[in-house]
Parts: C-alpha cells; structure tokens; sequence
C-alpha cells in the first residue's frame, strides 16, 4: 500500500463486505433453506433465519432422502463425483500439458493448425453437439463405462492455453541448460517443465475440478447404469419432480452438501491457485 | 435373467416408487430383469431415447409424456406396437379393459392400442377450503362454473381472505386443450390431428377466445394471477402459500398438494366449465405418459416387456400406483378394486379425476389432441398467453398468432415425416 | 586435445537478421578465449552455435578434431555457464550439479566424488543441500561453475556469467574464474560486453561488431594496437579519445592546434586520431600542446579525469589528483603515443606501427 | 505464434505429445462438429428414417424468423451484460482486496464461494430467491414499490439470468483480476503515486491498462461462457421466457434440438452458434490482442 | 529551499526486520548526496522513507523544511527515478513524461512546453511517441531522467538508476546525471552500491552498512581517510589492502617483515592496517620493504595489477605496465600512505590523520 488513508481503507472494507454478502446471499439462503420444513419454504419468503430441522434435513439426506428418490446412496454419489472429477482433471492436465510443452518445445509443420483445433474445443460445448457426440460415443462402445463419462469431455483448450502461456514464461535458459546437460526432451519435461509447473497444476486443479464435479447432461445421457450416479445427476433428480413433490429443504440441504466439496477445494487451493496464474501471468 | 431397460422420466418420490414396482415384478419370477433408468425430464428422456435409438443403444421401454405420442407415432420403423406386441408373446390383452379415454387416445385408427398407458392423469380443480371459509362462502361448495369461480374470487379478493382467487397449472393442457375438450370444442381439424399430419390448428374459436379474454380480465383485476409457461411451477406455491386459494392442476398432483397442504384443508372439484356454451361438460382429456417399445431388441427381450406390461396391468399393482401417485387408474379392474377396498371414500376427491375423464361419450373433440411438434406448439401457446397477460396482444390477436405459428410447425413435421 | 575451430561460421535467423558471418578463429587447447562487442554484435549467437544450441548456417564447428555441426550440445562434450546462470530453481545445489553426470548415466559413487570435489573447489559444500533461491547473487554464480565443472568437459563456454553480479563480487568471480581455468585447463570461450573482463580475463580477445570480426589479438595487443576505431573506443576505458585530424607533413593539426609528429606520421591528409585519456599529460609551459578548455572532473581517487574540448572535440584525459588544474590548461601528447585511423574506413593506418612494447615481461606464475 | 529460443528437434515426438488431445478433440469435438454441418442441410425425421437434403433451407428459415433475429440481438445484450457486469464486479473486488495485506486473505476465501457452486445449482437458487410468491427478493422488492414478475416480465426475466449468470462468473474474475493485479510491478504504482495519482486514477491508468491481458483472457473465457454455459441457469430460472424473453442461442439450440426434435435446424444454429463464437474470437485475437500488447 | 533532514529516522519492518537506524544526514539545497553501501544494508529503505514509500518507524524527515513524516509521496513535491525505470509500458513517451504534470493538473500549453524542454535536454525529442518496449536501455534511462525532470521538484531521488545498463553505457550516463543536476540545480539523493559510481557523482558520499551510516564526506575525503576498514574495503578499486600487523614503537611488522614509519605510527600494538593498490610500488633495492610472492597479474592496458601475498596476507599493488616484475619482488610503502584500523572495532586509530591533502584545487567549472 502507497499511501496511508484510513477512511479509503475503511470504504474498501464496507465495500468488500457489501460485496460479500451480496455475493453469499444465495448460498446463505439455501443454507437458512435447509434448515426448515417444506411447508414453511412453500408458505412465504424464506426465513431469514435458521429454522429447527436441519439436523433433520441433513440426516435425510445422508441417509434415506436418496433412496427415497430412487437414487443411490448418498456416499456412492459422491465418490462418484469423486471419480468424474478427479478423472477429468487428471486426464484434462495430463494431455493438455503434453500439448503445450508439444505446441512450445517443438517446432513443426503444422503447429499453428493443431493449436488451432485444440482451441476450437473451447467453443464447442456439449449442448451444442450432444447428439452426434454420443453417437460416437456409442459406437465406440463407451457407454455406462468411466471412459464415456470422462474422455469425450477431457480435451482442453483453457488449460492448455494456460500452460502454454506458463511455458513462455519459462527461461529459455532452463532448457539448454538441461540440453547441455544431456536431457532429452521428455526427460526435460519430466525432470524441469513438470516440477516447475507445479503451482501451475494446482491452480487448474482447481478450475478442473469444478468443471468435473458440476458436469450433469453428460453422464445422465451416457450412463444408464445407476451405479454411475453422481451428485449433480441426483440433485437435478430431485429438482425435476415431474407431478411429485419438491421437497425443497432437502434439495436446498443437498445443494449445500454438493458445495462442499468444491468449496474446500477452492478455499484450501486459494493461495497456490493465485501464485500459480500470478506466475502464469508473469 | 434376461435384462429389460426402461427409460423413464420419474424424478423424486414417483421414481422411487416406479422403482418400487419394477422391483417387485423383478421378485415375482427370475426369467427376467426390469432395469428402470431415470433419464431425466421428459423432454430429455426422450431425447435421450431417440439419440440412443440412431446408435442402436435403445432401451426396450421408454416413457413418452403424452405431448410426444405424436412423434412417437410417427416414428413407425422405432415403434414395436403394444397391441402386436402382446399379440405376438401371446399374453392377454384386451382393449376393453381400459378406461376408455385411455384406449382412445392411445390407439391407432384402427383401434389398436400402441403404447402402454401407465401414469395418465386429467387436470382437476384444487380449492382452499380455509379460504373459502374466511371469505364466507361454503367451503364444501366449489365453483361448478366459470362464472362462479368469478364470484367467489371476488369475494376472496374483497373479503381479504387471500391475495387472489384463481391460479392455474398448465395454461396450455388445462386453460386450452381441456377447455376445447369440455366444450366439445375441435382443437384442430382431422379429428385433433388423430386423423394424419395434415391436421391444422383450429383453437382460435370464439370459446377459446372469450376464455382468454376472462383470464386477462381477471388479471387485470387481481382475481387471477399467472403461475408461469409449460407446468406452471408458480401456480402450486401460489396455491401451497395460501396466496390463491384455487388452483388447476393435474390430478397428479394431488400428493403434493396433500403434502404441503400443511396448514389449511385443501378440497378437489372437477373443472369448471361455461354453461352457457355447454349444459354438460364433456369428459376432459387425458396427460401424463406411456410407455413405448422401441424396435430392435430381441425375441427374449420382448418376452419379458410383454410380461412385465401384464404385471403392470393388474388390478393391484395399477390400484397401488394409482392410490400412491395421483394418476389414474388405467385399468377399470383397477378402479373397481380401489372402490372395493373402499379407498375412495377414506379419501374424498380422489376419485374426482376418473369420474371427470369417464363422464359422458367422448366425442371427436373431446378423445384428446394428437399433434406432431406439439411440445414447440405448446411453448408457442405459452409465449402468447403470456403475451396477453403483458398487454402486448388481445386474446383473439394472441391465439391467432398461435394458431398461425403452430401451423407452421405442423407443417414442418408433415415435411419431415413424409419424405 | 581439445582446441577449437571455427570456421566461416555464419547465422542467418529466420526472418533475414545476419547475426554472425564468416567468423573464424582458432582456439588452442587450454586456451581462454574472449569474445567482446557491444549488445546485439552475435556474441552470443557464435558461442550458442558452438554448444549446439543454435543450428550453423554456413562453416563448420570442430571440436577437438571432429566437426561438430550435426552433434547434439550433449554429445559435444562442452558445459556453458550462462548469464542468469540458469539453476534448476527446484533442485537442491547438489542436484544442480549431480544432473548431467546422471543423465550421463556415471555411477553414483563418482557423482559423489566430483560433487564434491567441485564443491570444495568453489567453497560451496555446505550449500550443497540448500534450492538456489536460498542462495546469494554470487554463490548461485559458483553453482553455476560447479555445473560445468563437475562434467570435466573439453570446454566451456561462458555467455556473461557475472553481468548479474554486483561491481565488487564481479571483480572478485573474474579472479576466481581466471584462477580456475588455469587450474583445470580447459579450453574456454568466455562471452562479455565488458571490456575491463575481457582484458583481465582473456589469453586472446576477439572483438566482433555487427556479426564479424574486428581483431583477434592478446588483450594488450589489442589495447595499445586497436585495429580500428571502433575497437579503440570499445577497449579501454575512459574510452580512447578519437577526434578529426590533418596530417600536413609531420604535422598533426586538431582544430585551431598544430603539434609536431617527430617523424611518427604514417601518410597525410585527412585522419581520425585516436589517444588514451592517461598518455595525455598536462603541458609544460615550453612544450607544443593543445588548447583544452575544461568542462568538468570526476575523482576517482587514485586519479582525476578531466573533460574537456580541444576545438570543439571533446577530450578526456586522466591526471594525478596531485596536479593543479584550471579552466584554460593546455595538453601535450607524446607523438609516438598517438593512433591513426582512416576516417572512411575507420581501420587502424598502415603506416602506424604501435609504440614499442611498453611491456616489462612478467615471468611466467603457477 | 512463438516458440522458444531453441527447440527439440525430434520430428515425431511433437506429434506422438499432440496425440491424445488431439484425437479426443478430431473424435469428439470436430467430428461431431462436421455431422452438425451436415444435418443443417438435411431435413430428417428425430429418428433417422428419412433424410433429405434441403440446402440452405434452414438457414433461409432463420433468417426469416424473427424470433431467431431476436434471440441473437438478446443474446448478444446478454453477453455483453453478464460480462461487463462480472468482470466489472470481480475487478473491482479484486482491486479493493488488492489494497488491503492482511485481510486479504479472508476476503478472498470469503468470495471464492459461487466459483464452486454448480450451475444447476445456481439456477435453482436464484428461481428460489426471485420467486415471485416465496422468494425472498420479490418480497423485498415489493416494499420498495417494485412488482417483481419475471413470469410475465421479460425485463424482469433478463436482469434475472443476467444476475445469476454474473453472479456465477464473479468469482472466477475475481481470482484472475487478483492474480494480474498481484503481478503488476510495485515500481510502477510507486512512480505512479510519486508522479501524483492517487489510489483511484491510478487505477485506471496504470493498472487496468496493465491488466489488458488478464482482461482479454477473461474477455474470452466469459463470452464464451454467457454463449454456453448459462444455459443450465436460464433453463433453471426463467426456461427461456417469458415468451422468448429469456432464450438466447444456446438455449433455443437446445429447445429446438433437444425438446423439439428438429434436428436440421437446430443443427443450423449450432453451425451459426460456432461460427459467432468463432468469428468473436477471431476479431478479438486479432484486434484486441494486438492493442493488448505493449 | 529544499534541504532535506533526515533525523534520527529508523525503519523496523513488520516481521523484525530493523533495516535502518537512528540515521541522521543534512543534506543542502542543490547538494547531491549519494548513498552507497553493500546490497541489504538500507539504502532502498532509506530513500524509499524519504520519498514517502515507506512507512518511517522512527525520526523524521523534513523536505524544505516541512516535516513530511506524514505527508503522502504526491504532495512531497519529489522526484524518483527507479532501477527498473517504472516507466509506463502502456504509455508512450511523452505521456510517461506528462503523466505527473496531468495529475496536477497543469494545463496542457504547459505540459507541452515542458516535455519539449526536457526531451531536448535529454536528446530524446525524437522518441517521443515511442512506448517504452521500443527504446534501448540507455534511452529508457534517459526517459526516466525526463520524468522525473519535467516536475522541476524539489528533489531527485534516484534508487541505482544505471544498474541496469552496460558498462559503457553506464559511464556516460554517469556524466550525464551529473552535469544535468549542476545545471538544475536540484537537490538529490541517489542510491548506488557501485563505489566508482559513488565516487564521481557525488557532493558527499553517506557510506551505510547494515543500517547504520558508516561515514559521511566528500568522496575523496571518504577514499583518503576510511573512517572504519569497512569504508576503505568499500571505497576504490581495487579494494584497500588491509592486512594485520604489529606496530612497536616507529616500527611496523607485518608477518616476517618490518617498515619504519618515519613518526606515522598512530598508537602501538596489533592493528589492521590498510595499503591502496596504487600507494604500493616495487622498491628500489636499497629501500625498505616487504617481501611479495606474486601470484596472477591482471593487465588493465594502463595499469597492471600484480596480486600475491606478503607473508600469508593477500596484497594487490598496481603498478605501471612499463615496469618489470617477477616472481619474488620486494614492495615498498610511503609510510604516510597506510591507514590504520582498530583490530577489533575496525574503527580508524585517532591518531591516524591522513596524509596531508593531495588534491590540488580544481577551478570551478561552469
Ligand atoms: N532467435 C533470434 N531470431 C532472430 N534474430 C535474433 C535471434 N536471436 C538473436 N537475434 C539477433 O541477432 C543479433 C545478435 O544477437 P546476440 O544475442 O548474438 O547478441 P549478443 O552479442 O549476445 O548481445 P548481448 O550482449 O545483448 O547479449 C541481434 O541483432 C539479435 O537481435
Ligand atoms: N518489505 C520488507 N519487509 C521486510 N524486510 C525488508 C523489506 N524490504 C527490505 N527488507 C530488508 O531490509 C534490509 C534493507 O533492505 P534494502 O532494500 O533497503 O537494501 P538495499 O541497501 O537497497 O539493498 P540492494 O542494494 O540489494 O537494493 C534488507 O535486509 C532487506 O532484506
Ligand atoms: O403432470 P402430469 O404428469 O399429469 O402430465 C401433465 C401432462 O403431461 C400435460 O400435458
Ligand atoms: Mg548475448
Ligand atoms: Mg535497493
């Protein structure tokens, strides 16, 4: 900070908590949600305040709201999710990285085009191609498999973007040192690119992660199989009552709980993830 | 045990119980498997069933909402018919044991049943006896007619008893296609489009018309408020939040009223009609979905749909899904068995939907409406009610524009089916 | 034998630059080597052609006896210390140093054994658990040392290790790196923009400018004989003064000012004459000498240089601090101190033979 | 586009690198991209039975529907909204947490939050709040004389996808605008303070043109994002209503496609989806970049 | 008026770190005061107070009078020039150089005439509307110069502003500071590490050292009488030899060998005693001396440096390149030449009055 001036400081702080909780008013009203009974949320605003059922709610949840909507435990969803978005982001870095280091240690004829098809990725979303896409995927034979769930949506043009914008960064120095040294390139990317990208890797994590855990068409057109159930499929299950009854403090129960996991991840990340763009951006 | 998949569209309590159901059958012999998927909404299940149908990874039963017995109908090289299903596995299955609504508008013109009816259901009316208590009227009488539910609204709104009087489910299904049907009014040339996909919109009717032109008018005067496009989630919460004190809705949704209902006492009535259009009301049509065979599997497979579409028919598993969920009884068997069991008098109202879609003789006007495209037709109707609702365009304006763009995509599907 | 030769080596980039052309030079074994030039004149783009790091447009590269041109930097059995000396910044110094003999696949015993030979060398052993960011600007430099040493390669080269450093360490790595070179005798190609290194440093000095050569020489060769007027106002420092002459007969006229040359004029007419700020002197009231109008002094303690213009040339000349100076003083220059360039060409003048070596032999030392 | 100094020289190896990301890319993405070409100018029944080529007919038909006109110019009202709104609000959160040094931190954890939140999620939490008879903004909005009815407003329904959709997004920018801001030299915001600017101006003449490409990264990112990825969120609030008020591109592919089965022209409006997407992209890599460096 | 008093003023970073202390200097109007000092010793941290950069922890700091503890680096009416220039990469020149005169507010006439003035001053009128990725480091020296020029402030403060330069380069910007302060006039402070540097700009040197000033004085009162061995090891280049001795009585024993000092001895017992290169020459055979064992010499084209030990004591002489030197030579000093050190405070001896003034006076210039 440059100069001293408390009443700033002070407009920076109300600003900051103003913007908080404008920012946290949906997640904290989900959570005030969750702690009531259905026919208080379907009589009225939603109490500000929390209500007497959350033990209640919660434990539903874990317990038998899932099977009470015809959706595998609670625990085998989110080790589903689990699965998806640790598979995803691992599968998401490791090509990607190979990508970049590819696209930035080499030079080769057609380099401009493969870097162009790998960023094309970024304006097709699955919506826009689902059908034709799961086709391939059927007949590919991954259908109700963790590769159809996972490999379509692995290519990535954002991390490999990023990681090429990181190696730039990289002083060319390091490279012939390690060529003088009698380092090939994979042994290069093995002993230097990849422990140097270290913070670079946690911060996609982070970003991938989400991407993973927040994915719902996908699997619910892929998979058929229950047993490939995740929590967002599940959560879009209890919302999409056709003619049943939402029951809105366990919806609002299990949003709070789906949070979790990213939350944590986003909060405990937070430092590397800032330091690994902030060399990115270097 | 051979595997039979079904793809269904079952979110929350429903789908547990549908699984409930398959799992039984599943107990009841060991030759076969009932795999029930949730594939999502609707929409998305059959969508997810036509893609799976092009990779030639369909299920063997998927569940189409009624709005997609067109397509589903048209698609005649994807469809294994029930009827001849039945007929070729050699299990029992008689026509005349269905409701006859059901079979009407689930049979081809010949008369042929094409696909299962499982959870069909017909909009009621859904009252706040509290209400109607506060605002001094009897809360044992419901409005029999448009006119009486005008009166009593006003004097909801007036007496203070609640913020508005009238709300309603599905403008579309209840405020258009059953309002057509009640009146014995045509809906669209060819039969409702039962006779081919050159069928035209015709539900721009004076009848139509004046019914839209009342809901605006009690909007404007606070006696009706909108509870939004296709299912109208705002209507039940309205009704739930004791802001309304009437809604209509599918007779589905009879759990969730009861459910949340917590603190009044809710009451269940037939449609309303206008009486002065119609001294009695035709039967009203019917909603919800069936389950169609999908080509392509094998003999085995087939066996066990067939085995399974007779489980589903009995009487008591029928009764215990119908008594359970709201939807209708499909079968009389099953209507009769719950009479026996006296569960319609330990629960009044809730025979108020069969005996509304039973009522009478079906007419050509009153069998259902069988249009191709008709989920895009129905946001159509949507986006123009709503249009109205916000002064942009009067009731004749409105369904005109409907009609008009409806057609459209009526021919658009005769295109694409005829070539 | 591990002497090097370059060639004819030149470098076109892609994209047209001309970086280096037509170089040669042969370096001996042992020998140390200096390339100096100003920013951009292919210092090191001619050293990273022989390490194998930059492909040769045209010539050859022999190292040790073999042409090099094809080979990968790894297998041309050189080490290169560079600028930012280029640590791994995420292995600790001894894997700094351990990283080519294990890509190289030596047994670990020997790794153990050169590490720490090399780290007693350079006095870093008890750094050798630490990652490089926990070390200073000077010991990161001799980690970088450590690398190139431990390989016992038949060369180094050096691309300006000690920029980074500050004034009075890069005095101090120069003897350390001098001392060592000695010690190991390897045959070295040292790169650098500092004359003062350069000098200090070098067996011989190549000069390049603009990609070519301008004079190979031992560093006092190229200090009292500069080829050219461009390597008489790169070496040394202050820099050489350079100004416009006339050369009429045996006399040299510098604007309004006439001095004689004692015979030590080496043709006539118009030249570029060049003299070092210390062979300029403060004239005696007899003697022929400039008119120099001070401008201003900068002590440096042992000495005081003096700026000024002679005409309207400027004109440095370093004094004893002892010496009385005022605005007006006049200057005297000994004839046989004076260089002579071609004021088209700027090459040094035929005729202009340096002064005697001013050299007292030193007897050869370690 | 550059490379390094030096490079590897191995002629296959790149390719053997490429490989994966490519072929998940050529079998899952362009692939799938090209038959979307191809069915835009087939008409076909949702099953596949029968297929006819038909030209541009689809396209022509877009054109000529206004409601397809509307859709794009809302589409673009909406991007541009929900983008200037997050990046506007997560720079702003950036740059006044940025100032602060011990409390950095918390503030950070405590607005990383709906970066974690799933769209569907975040749908269904703002339907929750903006409910027009329990939600809990109505409700307040309603004391300040503001009839909240995003059912029959289509003002109403856009500011509420473009509030959930920013809001979605707001997190994300932040932690970039954050991580740029953090790499700006310290030397330049002191000479800029020496040179007389205060906090504010400074801000906007030295940092924010110094985070030109963190701005232009996000700029992407978040076009790209109000293009596609709100579709879960519109879908969840307003489903595109009221009549059409609501439905951007993305999401009348999806209606069309997915709900209505008219796979030819939802096809065509993939096509003239990637093609937008790909055009905006273009422009910005070549126009926007280039004044982004300096 | 704008002195600036820098009082008693200390700086204690949060974490502990006491970076400065208790540092008291007065500094005149128009005066150029350069701070110089090993890397880490406070230099940055001191100036940065100054500027207002930096929190003070203790003592004040007036600017013309005003105390400034307070006041924020805007309204200090002060000017900085940076070791990384801080130029505005986004901006062109001539915006970098009116950014300040914007911010104030000056109209737009103004600005124009100013930056006109100064781009002259600085030969950079035709870059002006050039960013600053498009200039050279000498010219993106000269534009941070401009910046800080075209304010007209009270005070330049410049943090290692040529560290970044070649060393060519560096020499003539040098030159250049300091001529442009004469003519403006401006009060400045400006940090170096680089002794030559320090030496040659300023009006009087504040040595610091870990924090603490070590001694304040014209730069050749600093060179001619350290006032601890850290100032003399600091100051000249080569460094001061210092090496241990004895003093008895008249006589200096510095391992085997004995001088006379002719009087000069300061105190008795074992001292530190410094030697400058410059003040050692090879002895006549009938002188005193002490017995050198050279070990490398160093060829600077005028000089040559021989370094080797005496005893086991490192020494390092300079000697004229013209004279010859072998590997055993005896050295001799002018008593009147060596400094001595307290051995255990490094402090100066008082009695140790250095050889009367050598400078003889310079007219002023300009
Ligand atoms: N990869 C490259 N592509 C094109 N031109 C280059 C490349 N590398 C260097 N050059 C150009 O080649 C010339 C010589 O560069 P080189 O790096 O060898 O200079 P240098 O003498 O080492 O300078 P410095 O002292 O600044 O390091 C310069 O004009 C430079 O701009
Ligand atoms: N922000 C800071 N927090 C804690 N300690 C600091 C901080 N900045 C500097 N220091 C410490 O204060 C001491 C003085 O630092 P300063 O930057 O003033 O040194 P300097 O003389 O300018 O050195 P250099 O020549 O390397 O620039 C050093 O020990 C340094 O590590
Ligand atoms: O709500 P349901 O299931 O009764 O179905 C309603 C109808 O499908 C509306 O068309
Ligand atoms: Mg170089
Ligand atoms: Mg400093």
């Amino acid at each position: 900070m440059v100069e001293n001036r408390p009443f700033l400081t002070f407009l920076t702080h109300a600003f900051l908590i103003l913007g908080f909780l404008v920012v946290a008013l949906p997640v904290y009203v989900a959570i005030m949600a969750s702690t009531h009974d259905v026919s208080t949320l379907m009589s009225g605003p939603v109490p500000l305040l929390p209500g007497s059922h959350f033990i209640e709610n919660y434990s539903t949840i874990l317990t038998s709201a899932a099977a009470a909507h015809g959706l595998p435990n609670y625990s085998h969803m989110a080790l589903n999710s689990l699965i998806m978005a640790l598979t995803i982001t691992a599968g998401k870095i490791a090509i990607s990285i190979l990508s970049a280091f590819a696209i930035v240690y080499f030079r080769f004829p057609f380099r401009l085009l493969a870097f162009w098809i790998i960023f094309v990725t970024l304006m097709l979303p699955v919506e826009v191609r689902i059908m034709p896409t799961y086709k391939i995927v059927a007949d590919l034979g991954m259908l109700n498999s963790w590769a159809g769930l996972t490999v379509p949506l692995i290519a990535s043009a954002t991390a490999t973007f990023l990681f090429r914008q990181f190696f730039m960064t990289v002083p060319d120095e390091l490279l012939e040192a390690a060529r003088v040294d009698g380092a090939g390139p994979m042994k290069f990317f093995r002993d230097i690119l990849l422990p140097l990208s270290r913070t670079n890797i946690g911060a996609l994590c982070v970003i991938l992660f989400i991407y993973g855990w927040v994915q719902y068409l996908w699997p619910l057109l892929v998979t058929t199989d229950p047993g490939y159930y995740t929590l967002m499929m599940g959560m879009k299950r209890m919302v999409t009552a056709q003619d049943g009854v939402i029951e809105w403090q366990l919806v609002m129960a299990g949003s709070v709980l789906a949070m979790l996991p990213p939350i944590l991840v986003v909060i405990f990340m937070q430092r590397l993830f800032i330091r690994g763009l902030t060399e990115t951006e270097k | 045990a051979t595997e039979v998949t079904w793809w269904h569209a079952m979110g929350g309590e429903l789908g547990k119980k549908l699984e409930e159901i398959a799992q039984k059958f599943n107990e009841s012999q060991s030759d076969y498997k009932v795999v029930p998927v949730y594939k999502g909404s609707y929409p998305e299940t059959l969508t997810a069933a036509i893609a799976a149908f092009r990779a030639g990874q369909q299920p063997a039963i998927v569940q189409v909402f009624e709005v997609g017995t067109g397509t589903m109908m048209a698609a005649k090289g994807a469809v294994y018919p029930v009827y001849k299903l039945m007929a070729d596995e050699g299990e029992p299955f008689d026509t005349k044991t269905f409701l006859a609504p059901v079979t009407g508008y689930y049979s081809d013109t010949k008369g042929n049943i094409l696909s299962l009816p499982f959870n069909s259901s017909t909009p009621i009316m859904y009252y706040n006896k509290d209400i109607f208590k506060k605002a001094g009227l009897d809360p044992e009488v419901a409005p029999k007619t448009w006119k009486e539910v005008e009166e009593f609204s006003k004097k909801i709104v007036s007496s203070g008893a609640a913020k508005c009087g009238l709300t309603s489910a599905w403008i579309t299904w209840v405020q258009t296609e059953n309002l057509s049907a009640l009146h014995d009014k045509p809906f669209g040339t060819l039969q409702n489009g039962f006779g081919g996909v050159k069928s035209e919109f015709t539900f721009n009717g004076p009848l139509q018309v004046k019914h839209w032109a009342n809901l605006k008018k009690w909007q404007d005067e606070g006696l009706f408020k909108y509870g939004g496009p296709v299912g109208g989630d705002q209507a039940a919460t309205m009704f739930y939040s004791q802001e309304c004190a009437i809604t209509m809705n599918s007779s589905a949704g009879r759990a969730g009223v009861i459910n949340n209902a917590k603190n009044f006492t809710p009451g269940f009535a037939p449609l309303p009609y206008y009486d002065d259009e119609i001294k009695e009301p035709k039967n009203s049509i019917i909603g919800g979905a069936t389950l169609w065979v999908l080509n392509g599997k094998d003999k085995a497979t087939y066996k066990g749909v067939a085995k399974f579409f007779s489980y589903l028919s009995k009487p008591d598993v029928q009764a215990d899904w119908h008594q359970f969920t709201g939807y209708l009884p499909i079968t009389n068997a099953a209507y009769e068995l719950g009479q026996k069991q006296g569960y319609y008098e330990k629960n009044p109202g809730s025979d108020i939907a069969i005996k509304q879609i039973t009522r009478g003789t079906p007419s050509e006007n009153s069998k259902g409406v069988r249009f191709g495209n008709f989920t895009q037709v129905r946001t159509i109707i949507d986006e123009e009610f709503q249009a109205l609702l916000a002064n942009k365009k009067d009731a004749k304006q409105s369904l005109d524009s409907a009609v008009q763009r409806g057609n459209a995509l009526l021919r658009e599907f005769e295109a694409a089916n005829s070539n | 034998m591990a002497g090097i030769h370059i060639s004819e080596v030149s470098k076109v980039y892609t994209g047209g630059v001309k970086a280096v052309s037509s170089v040669s030079i042969d370096i001996a074994d042992g020998e140390f080597i200096v390339l100096v030039g100003p920013s951009g004149c292919g210092k090191s783009t001619l050293l990273r052609m022989v390490a194998g790091l930059e492909a040769i447009s045209a010539g050859e590269v022999k190292i040790a006896g073999r042409v090099v041109n094809e080979v990968e930097p790894a297998e041309r059995d050189i080490a290169m210390v560079f600028q930012n000396y280029a640590l791994y910044p995420h292995m600790t110094v001894y894997n700094n140093l351990a990283y080519g003999l294990k890509n190289r696949g030596t047994p670990k015993a020997e790794i153990d054994a050169r590490v720490a030979e090399a780290a007693r060398m350079l006095e870093i052993t008890q750094y050798l658990e630490r990652k490089p960011r926990a070390l200073s600007g000077g010991q990161r430099q001799r980690v970088a040392m450590g690398r190139a040493i431990v390989r016992k390669p038949a060369a180094f080269l050096f691309d300006e290790p000690l920029s980074n450093l500050d004034a009075k360490l890069r005095v101090s790595m120069r003897g350390e790196i001098k001392r060592l070179q000695r010690r190991l005798g390897t045959t070295s190609i040292y790169v650098t923009h500092d004359q003062l290194e350069a000098m200090t440093l070098a067996d011989r000095l190549v000069v390049l400018n603009g990609g070519e050569i301008e004079q190979i020489g031992a560093p006092l060769e190229v200090y009292h004989a500069p080829a050219s007027t461009f390597v008489a106002s790169f070496i040394g420092s202050p820099a050489m003064n350079l100004v416009k002459g006339e050369l009429h007969g045996d006399k040299l006229a510098i604007g309004p000012a006439m001095i004689s040359l004692n015979g030590f004029a080496p043709t006539s007419g118009a030249v570029t004459v060049g003299v070092r700020a210390e062979d300029l002197r403060i004239a005696r009231d007899d003697e022929e000498a400039l008119p120099f109008r001070l401008e201003y002094t900068e002590e440096l303690g042992a000495q005081r240089l003096i700026h000024g213009t002679v005409g309207d040339q400027q004109i440095t000349a370093a004094v004893s601090p002892e010496i009385a100076i005022s605005a007006e003083m006049r200057i005297a220059v000994d004839a046989r101190r004076l260089h002579f360039f071609s004021l088209d060409t700027g090459k040094r003048l035929p005729g202009n033979v340096p002064a005697e070596a001013k050299l007292a032999p030193v007897e050869p030392v370690l | 586009m550059d490379t390094k100094r030096t490079t590897f020289n191995n002629r296959l190896l790149p390719y053997m690198l490429l490989a994966p990301q490519l072929a998940i890319t050529l079998v899952f993405f362009i692939w799938p991209a090209a038959q979307a070409v191809k069915s835009s100018f087939e008409r076909e029944d949702p099953f596949g039975f029968s297929t006819v080529f038909v030209g541009l007919t689809h396209y022509r038909r877009l054109f000529e529907d206004p409601n397809y006109l509307d859709a794009l110019w809302r589409t673009a009202v909406f991007a541009v909204s929900v983008t200037i709104l997050s990046m506007m609000l997560g720079l702003a959160f950036a740059a006044a947490v940025n100032r602060l040094t011990r409390s950095a931190r918390i503030y950070t954890t405590l607005l990383v939050w709906p970066y974690a939140v799933a769209p569907v999620v975040a749908g269904v939490l703002w339907w929750f709040l903006f409910n027009t008879s329990t939600g809990l903004l109505p409700f307040f909005l309603e004391r300040i004389g503001i009839r909240w009815d995003h059912d029959l407003n289509g003002t109403h329904a856009m500011i509420l996808i473009i509030i959930a959709a920013a809001w979605k997004q707001i997190s994300y920018n932040f932690l970039f605008f954050l991580a740029g801001l953090q790499s700006v030299p310290q030397s330049l915001i002191e000479a800029a303070a020496i040179d007389g600017s205060g906090p504010v101006r400074r801000f906007f003449t030295i940092s924010l043109p110094l985070l030109s490409p963190t701005t232009f990264f996000l700029f992407i990112i978040n076009v790209n994002y109000t293009m596609f990825d709100t579709f879960p969120i519109v879908d969840a609030t307003t489903g595109g209503g009221p009549a059409q008020a609501t439905t951007t591109l993305v999401y009348k592919v999806y209606q069309d496609g997915y709900v209505g089965l008219n796979i030819g022209s939802s096809s065509a409006q993939s096509v003239l989806l990637m093609l937008i997407v790909m055009l905006l992209t273009f422009v910005q890599f070549r126009f926007v970049e280039r004044r982004v460096q300096y």
